[in-house]
């Protein structure tokens, strides 16, 4: 369970977030969809440290976030896959995945061997470098860097930022089963809200820094009068 | 046979040349770990070595044995570095890349005013353990002093040292990776700032490293003793890529033998500007140095 | 808003260019206020002189030396009687020697002028051939007398384009000749190699031992840049491996003293053992005894300094006797070095005792009637009068000779279990050459006496 | 404000200057502020390259000294020509070189391009030393005839009793400031012409300036041969009053590149009346210490020089450096940055 209120984000003039709430429930999917510039990476940085917000609050599972290192959030559980995937192009695959481990302090060894099994590509090219991997592979990566550290919270950039339609689909998928599986709480921001609203339980959309609706995301997607909001870029 | 080699006039000169040139890989090995880690040009890495290495080798004057004396500038050096990091450096993060260029100008000038106070202009000269007398080959001698095999030797050690730490251990997983992406590290939970800092620390003992091997040399320990190694040592650092320990050492130890053989065959008023011909040829071919990668761009 | 902006700016330069003339106007207050225009007060009877050092800095080690026992000389005689009623206020300024990174202000240009707006009535004992060489023409400009240069080129000695400039030390010319006339009856038919520096120092000494007959073959002449001691210590090495190759027997060294130690050790790394003589530049016992080369044959135009009484001489005693005096005091604004009984008169402290004996002796001939001194009446006592200083031959100008000292003697350097090194004579050969015809003579050394001026 | 009122304002700001100057008493002043002008010059120069380019250059001592030698070149084989054609001439040697060394600089950034003109720096003495020995002198340098004050100077202020000297230091004092305040209000043109937006563009955003169609390459070369230029006259300006041009002399060797850096950052990146205190602050470095030493306790005197009696003699490089530390941590802006913060600060004050 993750809950936001009364959010607000200013870069010096411009208004990033203008009092946004949003409730994320534990183990379910919540897609924050909204069109460009409407403050979707600047939320999921917000929750993560990187960036300090003017007023509001947050927390997840009892923590207040507010203040807190980036790293620091990481390690209460928060893993956050940001926009591009962040993997480190100079690092092999192996490398990256025990980054992630030794980041959040938990065991290398098993930590790879379960990722190996979840996404069998990447025990293929452990010794690559991630400079060498397509497109979707990296997300693969990402997505096992940021699961190693068993996190129960995942925020997620734009995961189908630059792939095609097919492989945003198994991305998607996957997201969707490693939710299933181990009851993460996930936060989804996305363009593609088609793809996004299939996988979501909830979804909330972003409009030049303001929220306007957290409800479930079939609502959300039988909504017409939402759809201006994110439609027209990702579709 | 192998008489003949050990004294052959090219060997002597590339062994000499190299005991010179590990010096100049050094100081350009401490500039690419600080600039690896922190993005920062460290201009005052030649004084704060000098520091260090007074403050350790003086205690030579209290009866303190050279390995005590040298164990001390390294610690002291990590020390210094570290705290330099912490105080002066961080505040300049995201800064324009002027400004932690400048803090360690006013560091350079600070350090070496202050060292010439304290410990006056006039060289010291710490005893060797070693003798600096070349080995002898049937009555002729090589190119290498027991001395400058310690020299090359220690440089060699704190190379391998440095390389071992980065590539085959955790610590040097999460170096590289708060240096690279920062942001990223910070992500995965791992407390960049303090690696940052550790960064500059093994810089700073890489450092002393060189300020001790440096002393023992003819020139001594003086205020000013690394200036020149500094430039030659930018200048290698430039030339094999600021982001290339490796290349670092290599071009160091290239510019000190391509000096020497010119010395010896050709005229020394040359060989002062070989090392800028060499910079600037590197530079308008390969503007990123020689040893980067340019495949394994960040994405 | 553009036009605001430009307006602001404007005003903002107008007002910064008017400053820039009002805080010049009020900063005079931090210099010194003139007395008279040319140094001289009649009413406190002071004359003002300076002198350019590097009292910080790269050379200063054993430089400032040289400043601050003039600085003490003249300081001991304003107070154990003065000069005929005369006190002299030497103002030593910092000029870094250009070298090192040392303070915006801290230039010889920038000192020189500071003098001469002072202003001063001559500069004495300003260090440093490339750093004089700069300011001839400023000083001559300025009808200010640049006196007792502490260098050894020749320049100093052009009395027809320059008449108030004056040389002081025996030139490289003149060290040469006595080198080479020394080598040639003390080794004959031995190979004789040469390291210069790539300067006038290294091309007058190689010269000077050409006059004095001895010409090392082309391959054994070798240079090196005077920045090779920090950038190229490696092509000490290689010199050092050519001259034994080469089975040289005898090696001159006219080498800076950093050189000089780079030289002796590459040597002695490669157990080259020739017979070493160098240049009274480079050859400060300190230097040589660092390297431990008991055996090497400088030259000096001071008496040995090989006890810690220093009675070599009449005058190291006085000398002696002054640095311990003016021991730690602050004169000018420089501390001077602490000197007790037990310490060695070394030959930079001597050189400045020396330079300011000369100035006091041309001073005590212009006031011994009661005269004042002038530039030109200054400039006449130098040039008719034997003065007589802790340098073992005399100083002595003529209308047609500005250089000063001409000679002096062979000293080998000891290691004595004395740390700061110490000399011994050779033999007791003087020897002197002409500056203008390099015609070289010789005599035997003697103890001079001190003049009575000197209490 | 109109062309002709501006013109005006700084006609009369000129000569109100020019004849502060020229009428200051202190030699010492006046042979401080002709140096001050030249450091003013060159100042402004490395101003332009960091605060409006971006660039780092450490290697300006070089363009002043190939401006020096140009000029005491030049004056050399062609006595008795005005002294503003060697300084022309300067100008353009300088500039020249600045664009050989230039075009392969402009493709470096940051580090390298500091190191790059490093190099240049500390290389450049070499020339006239080792290499072209016969035709620049050697380690002795070129010397020419100085600037000197001319009849009608003489005439004007040669009130009772002043030396030769003081008025001729008036002079050339009155020379130099005319010719910084010159250049002063030609970069302050620069700074508003479309050429200083772009080149103001490409410091803060190398893919903006390429998306308006600026040839960031080419920018980047223009600033550079600008400031070799600048640096190039500043050269010529010392040589034509030392009368020396050497490869010793203190504003031609890398440790003055260093200096000036120093006196930029201390003075203020990128502003012109930045450039001025920087300068004046360079020249009266040593003054300032001493007095600050004088009256803090530190002087040769005090216990701490008991102790260490080397202290004294370095005291100006500790300052100096902790000055710089300081500035660029907690004033990044130099002293005028502070004065503009000071200001508005007060502003606010008094409006509330």
């Amino acid at each position: 369970m993750i809950s936001i209120s009364h959010l607000s984000v200013a870069y010096g003039a411009i208004v990033a977030l203008d009092d946004v709430s949003i409730e994320a429930p534990t183990g379910a999917i919540t897609a924050v969809l909204g069109a460009n510039g409407a403050g979707k990476t600047t939320l999921l940085r917000t929750i993560s440290g990187l960036v300090k917000p003017r007023s509001g609050s947050i927390t997840a599972n009892g923590h207040a976030l507010i203040g807190e290192r980036p790293d620091t959030i990481a390690r209460l559980g928060i893993a956050h896959v940001p926009e591009g995937r962040g993997v480190i192009a100079e690092f092999t695959v192996e490398e990256n995945l025990r980054l992630g481990a030794l980041g959040a302090k938990t065991n290398v060894t098993a930590g790879l061997e379960e990722q190996y099994t979840l996404f069998p590509v990447l025990k293929e090219r452990r010794k690559q470098y991630a400079a060498q991997l397509s497109g979707g592979e990296r997300q693969m990566l990402a997505l096992g860097r940021a699961m190693i550290a068993n996190p129960q919270i995942l925020l997620l950039d734009e995961p189908s930022l630059g792939l095609a339609p097919l492989v945003t689909q198994d991305i998607m998928n996957t997201i969707k089963t490693l939710c299933a599986n181990s009851g993460l709480t996930v936060i989804l921001v996305e363009q593609n809200a088609k793809s996004a609203l299939k996988i979501s339980d909830y979804a909330a959309v972003l409009h030049v820094g303001k929220s306007i609706a957290v409800r479930p995301a079939a609502e959300v997607a039988a909504d017409e009068s939402l759809r201006s909001y994110y439609l027209g870029m990702a579709e | 046979m192998i008489a003949n080699i050990l004294t052959n006039r090219i060997v002597n000169d590339i062994a000499g040349g190299t005991a010179q040139g590990v010096i100049i890989g050094l100081v350009a090995l401490c500039l690419v770990l600080v600039w690896r880690a922190t993005r920062v040009l460290n201009f005052a890495q030649g004084p704060m070595a000098m520091f260090v290495t007074y403050i350790g080798m003086t205690q030579m004057d209290h009866h303190a044995n050279f390995w005590v004396a040298a164990a001390i500038s390294v610690a002291v050096g990590f020390i210094f570095s570290a705290l330099t990091e912490i105080v002066i450096v961080k505040p300049l993060y995201h800064k324009a890349e002027i400004n932690p260029i400048v803090v360690m100008v006013g560091m350079f000038t600070l350090l070496e005013a202050v060292a010439s106070a304290v410990w006056t202009n006039i060289p010291r000269y710490p005893t060797a353990p070693f003798s600096s007398i070349n080995f002898q080959s049937e009555g002729n001698p090589t190119g290498l002093s027991p001395l400058s095999t310690f020299q090359i030797g220690a440089a060699l050690a704190i190379m391998t040292l440095v390389a071992i730490l980065f590539n085959y251990t955790s610590l040097g997983l999460k170096l590289r990776a708060s240096a690279l992406a920062p942001e990223v590290s910070k992500l995965l939970g791992i407390r960049v700032g303090r690696l940052l800092t550790l960064g500059w620390g093994i810089a700073g003992a890489v450092g002393a490293v060189a300020g001790v091997v440096i002393s023992l040399n003819p020139g001594g320990l003086a205020p000013n003793m690394l200036d020149a190694m500094f430039i030659l040592g930018f200048i290698a650092a430039a030339i094999g890529g600021l982001d290339s320990p490796l290349g670092a050492l290599v071009s160091g130890i290239v510019i000190g033998v391509v000096m020497q053989l010119i010395n010896d065959y050709w005229n020394s008023n040359y060989a002062d500007m070989v090392a800028v011909v060499l910079l600037v040829v590197v530079l308008m071919l390969r503007p990123q140095g020689i040893f980067t990668k340019n495949s394994t761009r960040r994405v | 808003m553009k036009h605001m902006n430009m307006r602001r700016r404007l005003a903002a330069l107008s007002a910064t260019t008017l400053t820039l003339g009002l805080v010049a106007s009020g900063a005079s207050v931090l210099s010194a206020g003139a007395s008279g225009t040319d140094g001289v007060n009649t009413s406190s009877k002071t004359i003002s002189i300076g002198g350019t050092f590097p009292l910080s800095g790269l050379a200063s080690a054993g430089f400032q030396d040289v400043a601050k026992a003039a600085l003490a000389t003249f300081d001991y005689v304003n107070s154990h009687g003065q000069v005929n009623g005369w006190s002299v206020d030497y103002k030593v300024l910092d000029d870094c020697y250009n070298l090192g990174v040392c303070g915006a202000g801290k230039n010889t240009d920038a000192q020189t002028q500071a003098l001469v707006n002072t202003p001063v009535f001559a500069t004495v004992g300003s260090l440093g051939t490339a750093t004089q060489q700069g300011e001839i023409s400023y000083l001559k400009t300025n009808n200010t007398p640049q006196l007792f240069v502490s260098s050894g080129a020749h320049y100093w000695n052009d009395p027809t384009s320059n008449p108030n400039l004056f040389g002081f030390q025996t030139n490289y010319l003149a060290e040469g000749k006595i080198f080479g006339t020394y080598i040639s009856s003390k080794f004959k038919g031995k190979k004789v190699g040469f390291l210069g520096q790539n300067d006038d120092f290294g091309q007058d000494g190689l010269q000077g031992l050409k006059n004095g007959g001895v010409t090392p073959a082309t391959a054994d002449q070798l240079t090196y840049n005077s920045t090779d001691v920090v950038f190229n210590q490696g092509t000490f090495r290689t010199s050092m491996a050519k001259l034994q190759s080469d089975k040289v027997a005898v090696v001159v060294l006219d080498t800076i003293p950093q050189a000089t130690k780079l030289a002796l050790d590459a040597a002695k790394s490669l157990g080259f053992k020739p017979q070493f003589i160098i240049s009274g530049v480079g050859s400060d016992p300190q230097t040589v005894n660092d390297v431990n080369e008991k055996n090497a044959i400088t030259f000096t135009f001071f008496n040995a300094t090989n006890s810690t009484s220093n009675k070599a001489s009449a005058w190291n005693a006085w000398a002696s006797k002054v640095l311990t005096a003016e021991s730690g005091k602050t004169v000018n604004g420089v501390k001077l070095a602490t000197f007790t009984s037990k310490s060695i008169l070394s030959g930079n402290q001597l050189y400045g005792v020396a330079i300011a004996a000369g100035f006091i002796e041309a001073l005590n001939k212009v006031t011994a009637n009661g005269g004042t001194p002038t530039r030109s009446n200054f400039v006449s006592a130098l040039t008719s009068n034997t003065l007589s200083t802790p340098a073992i031959v005399p100083l002595q100008y003529s209308s047609t000779n500005h250089q000063g000292l001409t000679g002096g003697y062979l000293v080998k350097v000891t290691a004595t279990g004395v740390s700061t090194g110490a000399t011994k004579a050779v033999n007791t050969t003087v020897y002197s050459v002409n500056p203008t015809t390099q015609a070289l003579t010789t005599s035997k050394l003697t103890n001079a006496a001190v003049p009575s001026e000197f209490k | 404000m109109s062309g002709t009122f501006k013109r005006l304002a700084w006609v009369l700001g000129g000569l109100v200057a020019a004849i502060a100057v020229a009428s200051i008493q202190s030699g010492t002043d006046a042979a401080n502020l002709t140096k001050a002008g030249a450091y003013c010059i060159a100042l402004v120069g490395l101003s332009f390259l960091t605060g409006w380019s971006g660039q780092i250059s450490i290697g300006n001592s070089g363009f002043m000294l190939v401006g020096g030698y140009s000029a005491a070149f030049w004056t050399l084989h062609h006595p008795g020509e005005p002294v503003a054609i060697s300084m022309i001439v300067a100008i353009a040697v300088s500039a020249f070189v600045g664009l050989i060394i230039g075009m392969p600089a402009t493709r470096l950034r940051g580090p390298y391009l500091a190191g790059m003109t490093l190099a240049f720096a500390v290389a450049l003495p070499y020339v006239p030393q080792s290499f072209a020995v016969s035709t620049l002198g050697g380690s002795q340098g070129l010397t020419i005839t100085p600037l000197s004050a001319p009849q009608w100077f003489f005439n004007l202020f040669d009130t009772n009793n002043t030396l030769p000297v003081v008025i001729n230091s008036r002079f050339t004092a009155m020379v130099s400031v005319v010719i910084a305040a010159l250049v002063l209000w030609l970069m302050s043109n620069l700074f508003t012409s479309k050429t200083g937006r772009a080149m103001r563009l490409v410091r803060d955003n190398d893919v903006a300036a390429e998306l308006v169609g600026l040839h960031l390459g080419r920018t980047r070369a223009q600033a550079f041969v600008l400031t070799a230029a600048l640096s190039g006259l500043a050269g010529a300006l010392l040589v034509m009053v030392s009368g020396t041009a050497s490869p010793s002399t203190y504003e031609f060797g890398f440790t003055f590149s260093i200096a000036l850096l120093t006196l930029m950052v201390l003075g203020g990146i990128g502003s012109l009346s930045g450039a001025i205190i920087a300068a004046l602050l360079g020249v009266y470095s040593l003054q300032i210490t001493t007095w600050i030493t004088d009256h803090t306790g530190l002087g040769p005197d005090s216990w701490v020089s008991a102790k260490l009696p080397n202290l004294a003699p370095n005291m100006e490089n500790i300052l100096f450096g902790i000055l710089l530390i300081v500035t660029m941590i907690f004033a990044p802006r130099g002293i005028v940055g502070l004065a503009t913060g000071l200001r508005q600060k007060l502003i606010s004050v008094t409006r509330r």
